[in-house]
């Protein structure tokens, strides 16, 4: 089982550079946007797996509140992009 | 058995979250690449979640991810949802059949 | 986005787990990740949510702009008042085993480390939310 | 008041699947917590001061009721969306079309706008009103899929106790 977490977060590094083309590539701001979005969702589990690996449960309190911060920084530069302000 | 199954759902989630970013890289314009994101990515997430849920059998740890797999469900489509409508007000014109990739 | 019907009933429903979620960070400070200034922040983020649900005007009623220098005071209050306890008990500042053997409670440490970081936790909250709604009043008078 | 009752209950059971511990200190630094944060967001767990209690947890219970189709419908749009991007030819048709709703209530608003975002190779754009544009992958799939897709809006609107016209 614990292989399989390794071999999963190597899969999900390589997918964290796929998204990282469409970040540095864009065009424009809404594909940057959605692709970091992508990244910050691919982080919550990467941030579960490294706890349950070195068997330390601390680390899903760290990935709730990253899924809190990723939701509330999308909403946030969503609403910056449309109103032209915070 | 629990291990068998927990790992099935793992491989699945892995599976889709590998789609959700090759979507982002393959599909042609920005509105389509939210599809591949928004929809693979949750499932993918929460099927993973459940695979660990399975693997951490039962504890409090496992009701923890049970509600983050909840907060996750419910806030995704909502931030998906908050930036498509920027790009739908900005003016993004939707990709056609026929149309260059952008 | 107050006119968006999605994002406000979403962040209506979640921004009162995150406040007990932050708080939670907060008060285990001592046995788990985290501790005051990772709580105080995490408080901070959920009325920037409200803030983008409801407006400045949502939560200055709910808070009050005129008390949060007073919030801040408070918790610079404690985490100093502890500090100066235990020079009182003959120790170097925030010295806690100075006051446990000076009381004589066997365990008073832990709970000693929990109120400064509570103490921390409330001030990083409140300068945290000033901040915020300074940079968000679009004509930048002060009340 | 049983308002508040209520979300000091779902809150304290909140804060024990959090913390694990049933120490005074920490139970009863709980229940402080909780009172705060009752006091300032009670208003915001419920949408208006008329929404009885009752009929809050009627609708909790009906919507878990409703949970298992919508599962299975997110996994097969999920698939649905999965052919598509691995199809080396990519069989997509996007396009963007207007559905219209006799919801009136914002959370039966919200619910079915992420349904629509979570399942049939839709994501919603903007809702206005009752009126929800949509984003689809493949437009006349989409269309036909929302036509059918009637009962959806309909055992929502059961769920949330709102009549259809």
């Amino acid at each position: 089982m614990i292989d399989l977490f390794d071999a999963s977060v190597v899969v999900l590094i390589l997918t964290i550079f796929l998204c990282l083309y469409r970040v540095g590539r864009g065009p424009g701001v809404e594909n940057r946007l959605i692709a970091v979005n992508t990244i910050g969702t691919k982080t919550i589990i990467l941030l579960i797996l490294i706890g349950l690996i070195y068997g330390r449960p601390i680390f899903l309190d760290i990935a709730i509140v990253y899924a809190m911060i990723n939701f509330i920084a999308t909403i946030a530069v969503a609403r910056y992009l449309k109103e032209g302000c915070v | 058995m629990m291990n068998t199954l927990a790992s099935i759902f793992v491989v699945i989630g892995l599976f889709f979250m590998v789609v959700g970013a090759l979507g982002l890289i393959r599909l042609p314009d920005f509105y389509t690449r939210v599809h591949a994101s928004g929809k693979c990515d949750t499932m993918g997430e929460g099927m993973m979640l459940l695979g660990f849920i399975l693997y951490e059998g039962t504890s409090l740890i496992a009701v923890k991810m049970f509600l983050l797999v909840l907060f996750i469900f419910i806030t995704s489509p909502t931030a998906v949802h908050a930036i498509m409508n920027v790009a739908h007000t900005c003016g993004t014109e939707p990709w056609k059949i026929g149309d260059e990739r952008r | 986005m107050r006119e968006n019907v999605v994002i406000r009933t979403i962040s209506r429903i979640s921004v009162p787990f995150i406040q007990v979620f932050a708080l939670y960070v907060i008060v285990h400070g001592a046995v788990g990740a985290g501790g005051g200034f990772q709580g105080g922040v995490a408080f901070a983020a959920s009325f920037i949510l409200m803030f983008i649900a409801f407006g400045l005007s949502g939560v200055e009623k709910r808070l009050g702009k005129k008390w949060l220098m007073v919030y801040s005071i408070i918790g610079i209050a404690i985490y100093a008042g502890i500090g100066f306890l235990c020079l009182a008990a003959g120790g170097n500042y925030l010295e806690y085993g100075a006051i446990e053997s000076a009381v004589g409670v066997a365990h008073l440490h832990g709970y000693l480390i929990d109120a400064v970081e509570m103490g921390i936790g409330i001030t990083v909250m409140a300068v945290m939310v000033s901040i915020i709604s300074d940079v968000m009043d679009r004509d930048g008078e002060s009340p | 008041m049983s308002q508040y009752i209520v979300t000091f209950a779902v809150l304290i059971f909140f804060w024990y699947i959090l913390s694990g511990y049933l120490e005074p200190f920490y139970i009863g630094a709980g229940i402080i917590c909780c009172a705060i944060v009752t006091l300032i967001s009670t208003d915001l767990l419920f949408l208006s001061n008329e929404t009885s209690v009752l009929r809050s947890v009627g609708t909790f219970i009906r919507f878990i009721g409703y949970l298992p189709r919508l599962i299975l419908a997110i996994i097969i749009a999920n698939f649905d969306v999965a052919y598509r991007v691995l199809h080396p030819r990519m069989p997509i048709d996007p396009g963007i079309i207007t559905v219209d709703t006799p919801f009136k209530n914002d959370i039966l608003r919200t619910a079915f706008a992420n349904a629509l975002t979570l399942t049939p190779g839709t994501v919603t754009v903007e809702v206005v009103g009752g009126r929800y544009t949509v984003h689809a992958l493949v437009r006349e799939a989409a269309e036909e899929s929302l036509l059918r897709e009637k009962d959806m809006q309909k055992s929502l609107a059961h769920v949330f106790g709102e009549g259809e016209e």
